[in-house]
């Protein structure tokens, strides 16, 4: 098993003619992800790898059942995007884009949300599950199918962990970038306790970053779990009120820095590396 | 992007928010006519600048000159004051707070309200602030209004003219696409009207495009900073000497937190993000060359990032700019072999892990 | 509330819609520097006036007296035509509908659009009506707008300009509560523009109180039907001679049933609603009197309403008007025994049942 | 059992100060409603019929544990009404109040679905369950206990039909009004569900109008159902264009005729009485 995707998981890529679209549609069916079609307005008819294009979402839902989309449309049309999408039915929604204005970014919550939908994201690498099924623009060969679930919001910094994982011989369940924005969709909870009910998840990894208090509230949901998780925190040594290259990462009013997370961390047991490459050396003891 | 009081109240003023009079002045000279007694402020873009002596109070031009003579220049937590709004003294009877911000963890905005104005929120106990979240698929309703009036004991005649500010503040924080609008104190005069004494606004840098009067605000930013904003590069001045580059927010947070661990200091962040363009990376590295650092430590892990053509692109910066400046390099990933050629060609010091790069560049700085 | 073609077209106009030139006249001699050729239509809130003949051409003053003469005072669906609308006469390249309704069914609003206009939608094979419906909590998006452009196979240049004609009707049908707003036909001219070549606007009765400017508008109603809106009764004025109030939509449509079936004819539907005020019940009566039935059923079910007060009302209507159309009475419910108590003091005659009732009434008017 | 409310079912009234409201709380509580709170913009703090009154619904649901409210606000307070009440994590709210304009209705529908929360009208008498619960404007007395359950989209119409089941000697399980306006919340087809699934109910009468579709729409439901179904359809002899008393019966570009009703109906063999006192004669055979 995994979470929120699976072999069965059928994909649309809105923005597919474009550079990424094209570069990550090959990869993801490189990877044997079921990309079903692709959406680029004006551009319906034509085809990226194999995959038909089509000009709108609800079309392309129509003529191929696909249940996910991956959002790669640059940041002023994505609201839109993301609205025409879950108006089409779209159950899963992996929002690549960068720098959406917050207040759009709202709305897409809220409206997902009215519709019983999930966002992955925005900022987000995507969702893989070794094997199954990759939505997302993450380098598929530094996975291994294994038994740790990661949760992160980081996007390099998450293969830096994968690799160091992948190197030490253990595997990935899922591995998931929940995004580096203010506003995003599924947080480091609502990944825990999917994570939780999923056989093939058997320890947790979350990577944070300074910020709000992503961590400190998942540090407070971990007691109620029987999983044993781990945490790294990035952004120990940055400075107040600079905007860590993510939206996401400020120390802002005082809040949000690396040391209440780790101190939030360590009151609940969870072991916290100082290293990217500690990690895999924590899960196996 | 931080606003300025007077831009604030500038803007707020534009959706119908009752401001004092006021003028900005760089000079003392341009407020002689202003009427008298004034309030002078210090328009900086840090918090806490009363107690630091930045606001002061004139009943004469005579006064007020004085008064601008040490205020102007001043640093006030790191920053230089280039500019002192001059405002008229208002009567005040109650200081309430106000403000609209996105909660990132309900994922909604968040409107907070107290009758205890004029000092920092974060001092004021819990129960003496409301708070309501509103869903942006309905926006501000009558009900939270309602409901604040009451909260804050207000008299019917206050709540309703308080209901009219909400309202302006919420507008003003929706259309500009505020991250934050706070109006602290919200000065209720002697003659019962309301009025904004400070205002602080944070519009989100992510939809300045969708305001592109705001393009060329002063930002209170280094120099190089804004250099890098408009390149789109994410770069941030830090107190120390050591450059460090890396590809991707959170890993260029690691690599500065490992260098700090090995005792060296970090005096430029510098993520690089997702390119692998040569000509982008050249870019990154004139803004680091000009930030001199005494080391640079490039990190890459190259995923969907090819390894060989961010070394190419770093090999050509150096010999371009003929930069002498000792960079140890930690490469891994994509075509990572081939980029080991190249940086070791170019003189680079080469390193296997964060840690390894980290302790290098602190040797080599010492040496 | 239908608006007449020239009152929904200067609403539209104000929210940016492009009209043809027009001129609304009930005199031939207003229109006499009108720039000719122009269509002469008749303004009457019913369909299909162009097949009645209720639309003429005119190249000249003279042509336009001609059609005008024939035009006014025509009868359309029983709609007496009192004023004209001249309009500049566009050059048709295509003909396009364009509508935003609200959706029962859904909850929802509807947008529907065909290349087929200038027909009656109704006509139009659904295959060739593109159809979308929106939710209120985000409105109009631009992906509806682009994919309506490519369902009617427009050119990109026409795409863009129909967008801003959604937009502008869906402006106007959001904020002036339309539960209809409709163009058809849609004009797009030879010289590449679109025109709202007619325009069909319902306003929700609802929601008039947000738009008093339409209060005092000719709403083409029956004047006793105007008399009883402005009391807030809903009074319908029917074909027959028979007069039937009861408590309740329902149950007045009910009462009408089965008067009809038992071969009585209603001419007025009068539902008093859930009120047991004697005056409001007398008002009520009042209005059925100046509708002069010949005789009229009177059904009340008292729930919640109690049935003597309502029975004294109308006792007290009878006596100070003096009327002397027979009353057939069904009562039933609270306080029923004291209600048919006043009903037979008052001369009423009584039933037990509905059907009874109607049964009654049938004789008495026959006898 | 019942339809979505029972014994426990805690209501709020908002707008109970009002005549109305302080009438319809009498009879709440004499027929046995767990009526806890009611609300009134600047009357908190005092009490009708011994109920406490608030100032907010938020606070009402805090010290009461309220989870259904019945509106009886004015219509253009209503949606702000509504709104506060979904905000406040009310489930069912049981919309009174007519002539609520039908952007603001289709706002609160849309709303409440995003809410995962129920509402009853506009432009409803309520829903009752006798013995159990009533949450509504209904005569209590006419109503007795039994297993004939009821859907109507009018007021004084089901009084009499009620009646006639009642003094025929059968009984009702749940009565409830689904609103005489063109947008309403819960529609013929969901109380249907509901009453199929409801142990209680034996036999379903609809009560209909002219206008809209609902008749059509519930008539193609009904071979789905192992239950009975029953109906009536007022408005037969109503002309077009005219609006009859209820915002929702109207014949419009000839749509919504009691003809295609009543056709529909019997199409699926449901049993359409010409009087109301014809339903229980149907109903026992």
């Amino acid at each position: 098993m995994s979470i929120l995707v699976n072999q069965n998981t059928k994909v649309i890529i809105q923005g597919i003619t474009g550079h990424q679209g094209t570069f990550h549609a090959k990869a993801m069916l490189d990877f044997g992800t079921k990309v079903v079609g692709g959406v680029t307005p004006g551009k319906g008819g034509s085809e990226v790898h194999g995959v038909p294009v089509f000009d709108g979402v609800r079309e392309s839902v129509e003529e191929t059942g696909a249940n996910a989309s991956m959002v790669l449309v640059p940041a002023p049309f994505a609201m839109d995007a993301c609205f025409e999408a879950l108006d089409a039915g779209i159950e899963l929604l992996v929002l690549i884009t960068e720098r959406i204005p917050f207040h759009d970014a709202m709305r897409i919550m809220s409206y997902a949300k009215s519709k019983d939908a999930h966002v992955i994201g925005p900022n987000t690498p995507g969702i893989i599950s070794p094997g199954l099924c990759k939505i997302g623009i993450m380098p598929s060969h530094i996975f291994k199918k294994g038994n740790v679930g990661i949760l992160s919001r980081s996007g390099t910094l998450t293969y830096e962990i994968v690799s160091w994982i992948t190197e030490s011989g253990l595997g990935q369940s899922t591995c998931m970038g929940i995004g580096g924005d203010p506003i995003i969709g599924i947080t480091f909870i609502d990944g825990m306790e999917l994570m939780e009910e999923d056989d093939d998840t058997e320890a947790v990894v979350l990577v944070g970053e300074i910020g709000g208090t992503a961590e400190e509230d998942a540090a407070e949901y971990v007691p109620s779990m029987k999983k044993k998780v781990y945490a790294y925190i990035a952004g120990q040594t940055a400075p107040a009120e600079k905007r860590m290259g993510h939206a996401g990462a400020i120390i802002s009013r005082g809040k949000g820095t690396a040391e209440s997370k780790i101190k939030a961390f360590d009151k609940v047991g969870v072991p916290v590396a100082s290293l990217p490459s500690d990690i895999p050396k924590l899960i196996t003891g | 992007m931080k606003l300025f009081e007077f831009k604030a109240k500038e803007l707020l003023s534009k959706y119908g928010m009752p401001v004092p009079k006021g003028v900005v002045a760089s000079t003392a000279n341009i407020v002689k006519d202003f009427p008298y007694p004034a309030a002078i402020k210090a328009q900086v873009l840090a918090g806490g600048r009363g107690k630091a002596g930045g606001i002061k109070f004139a009943n004469s031009f005579d006064e007020a000159k004085g008064a601008f003579d040490q205020i102007i220049g001043m640093n006030i937590k790191g920053y230089e004051v280039k500019q002192v709004l001059v405002e008229e003294k208002l009567d005040i009877a109650k200081e309430l707070y106000l403000s609209f911000t996105i909660d990132r963890r309900v994922g909604t905005t968040l409107l907070m309200a107290s009758t205890e104005g004029g000092v920092d929120i974060e001092s004021v106990p819990d129960e003496k602030i409301f708070k309501a979240h509103m869903s942006p698929l309905i926006g501000l309703q009558p009900f939270i209004i309602r409901n604040l009036t009451k909260a804050l004991e207000l008299t019917k005649e206050e709540g309703k003219k308080l209901g009219q500010i909400v309202r302006v503040l919420y507008n003003a924080y929706e259309k500009e696409d505020a991250e934050l609008a706070e109006i602290n104190p919200l000065v209720l005069t002697e003659e019962g009207n309301f009025v904004a004494g400070d205002a602080k606004i944070t519009l989100d840098d992510n939809a300045l495009y969708r305001h592109p009067e705001y393009k060329d605000m002063d930002r209170n930013l280094d120099p190089l900073e804004i250099e890098a904003k408009k390149k789109g590069i994410a770069f941030v001045k830090l107190d120390g000497d050591i450059g460090v580059i890396a590809n991707g927010a959170g890993l260029t947070m690691a690599t500065l937190d490992v260098l700090n661990a090995k005792g060296g200091k970090g005096g430029v962040f510098l993520d690089l993000g997702g390119t692998d363009d040569p000509q982008r990376v050249k870019e990154a590295f004139y803004l680091m060359e000009m930030a001199k650092p005494s080391v640079i430590l490039l990190n890459i892990f190259g995923g969907i990032t090819k390894c060989d053509t961010v070394a190419l692109g770093v090999k050509e910066a150096l010999e371009e700019k003929k930069m002498d400046i000792p960079v140890v390099a930690r490469i891994k990933g994509l075509h990572e072999k081939e980029a080991k050629e190249i940086l070791k060609d170019a003189g680079m010091i080469p390193a296997n892990t964060i840690s390894e790069a980290a302790e290098e560049v602190v040797r080599v700085r010492g040496a």
